[in-house]
């Protein structure tokens, strides 16, 4: 892996909406042998888990996040990756701020000449993503604004990894 | 030292960020806890259910019984939820 | 899941080339709601393992395939998908005809309300694809013409899920 | 009954299609290709190597133990490399 490679890789954290289609593009296009590319799409929903009552539609989330330490993480996640599985690239997107139902949260892309070490370094990057970049979603429904709990599924999730190498 | 909050425990505590100097025998992030659990009711109640509070010493995650000394920053937030 | 749930799974075979991000964009567009949707793209290299040299560049690549049975057999591959996991939507594109390095051959996209179903169902389509799907690739390279050989790790990797459920 | 060949196998044999008769006592898929491998050279070519020919009955994938009775199409191909 030369350095030329590794600049690619990318963390981005930032209020503004993206476009999970063109970030799919831009990531195939300077990928242009990787014979795979995974991708993940967080989609904000438009009911909530967690608000009583449970599946109430929620009007807007707002995601509180830690900056300098959410960045520093992800790119932690992205070297973790690396290191475990042979990639050609990755790349992760958070947003933070105000969103509205369906807009794009999070973006995760990886490439490799290996379809399942693409596939799993994505899922890898989300499952870490989920119990270690510092983001907090408070949604808003009708009865207010209520943060979301953590979930122990992600903690197990994201727990399967530690004694798994490629 | 710089203290960060976030999430509803900056809601609790009232503010996002407060500079504070621990005296000398206040040395882990447990105690670090129950001295400013002490300084308002605010930060009392954000406190209280020490299970759901996570520390970052310089933004690394780090468990209630290591040391925060030497910190420039010392956050507490709620687990985290984006994704 | 209903009848209308349904008629958006979709499996489409073609010569054209299409374009991965506004495949992705169309798929989430469809499904506003579900939280998480996981993507795979399969490029062509410009390189071949196969080749004598091994390594030699690709020119151009034709794959031939099996009209019916593909469409019949990634049909297939969604439904089984479905039973295994609860997913709100799947799609499958495959190209077939002659291709260039760096376009993009396949294409797998699955939505959900569980990160996980969205994971292990796309790499699912994408395993079990390269062991069922009829479509054979030949390589142009200045040595002439050469038809890829299967992997047995493809092999490998899809009977990895005969025992698996969710 | 149609039978139809794919990829090297295809080439091998020279035409990507033909109809054909076998008689009553070739019942099975490994019965049919011993059968079509005595047509013509390029037919016992295509056929030379049994492990790596792949068959399917009206588009579904069969084992080469299994009667292709009942067939509109019977076809012969490498296996796949899709993807």
């Amino acid at each position: 892996m030369t350095t030329a490679d590794q600049m690619n890789w990318s963390v981005r954290v930032h209020a503004e909406r993206f476009d999970p289609g063109a970030e799919l593009n831009a990531f195939t296009a300077r990928n242009p042998n990787a014979g795979a590319i995974a991708s993940f799409v967080g989609q904000m929903r438009d009911f909530s888990r967690d608000s009583a009552p449970s599946g109430a539609p929620i009007s807007s989330m707002t995601l509180e996040y830690y900056p300098g330490m959410a960045e520093k993480q992800l790119s932690a996640l992205l070297t973790e990756a690396r290191e475990r599985w042979p990639l050609d690239d990755a790349s992760v997107i958070h947003r933070f701020g105000t969103l509205t139902p369906s807009e794009p949260i999070v973006f995760v892309a990886t490439a490799s000449a290996h379809r399942d070490a693409a596939f799993s370094a994505c899922e890898f990057v989300m499952d870490w993503l989920k119990t270690k970049a510092p983001f907090w979603k408070k949604e808003t429904t009708d009865a207010g604004g209520t943060w979301v709990a953590a979930h122990d599924g992600d903690t197990m999730r994201a727990a399967k990894w530690r004694n798994t190498k490629s | 030292m710089t203290i960060l909050y976030f999430a509803w425990i900056r809601e609790r505590v009232g503010i996002s960020e407060e500079t504070v100097s621990p005296p000398g025998n206040v040395t882990t992030i447990a105690q670090l806890i129950d001295w400013l659990a002490a300084r308002s009711p605010g930060h009392a109640a954000a406190f209280k259910d020490r299970a759901r509070v996570k520390a970052a010493k310089d933004q690394e995650h780090v468990p209630h019984d290591s040391s925060f000394l030497g910190a420039k920053e010392v956050a507490f937030f709620p687990p985290v939820t984006g994704g």
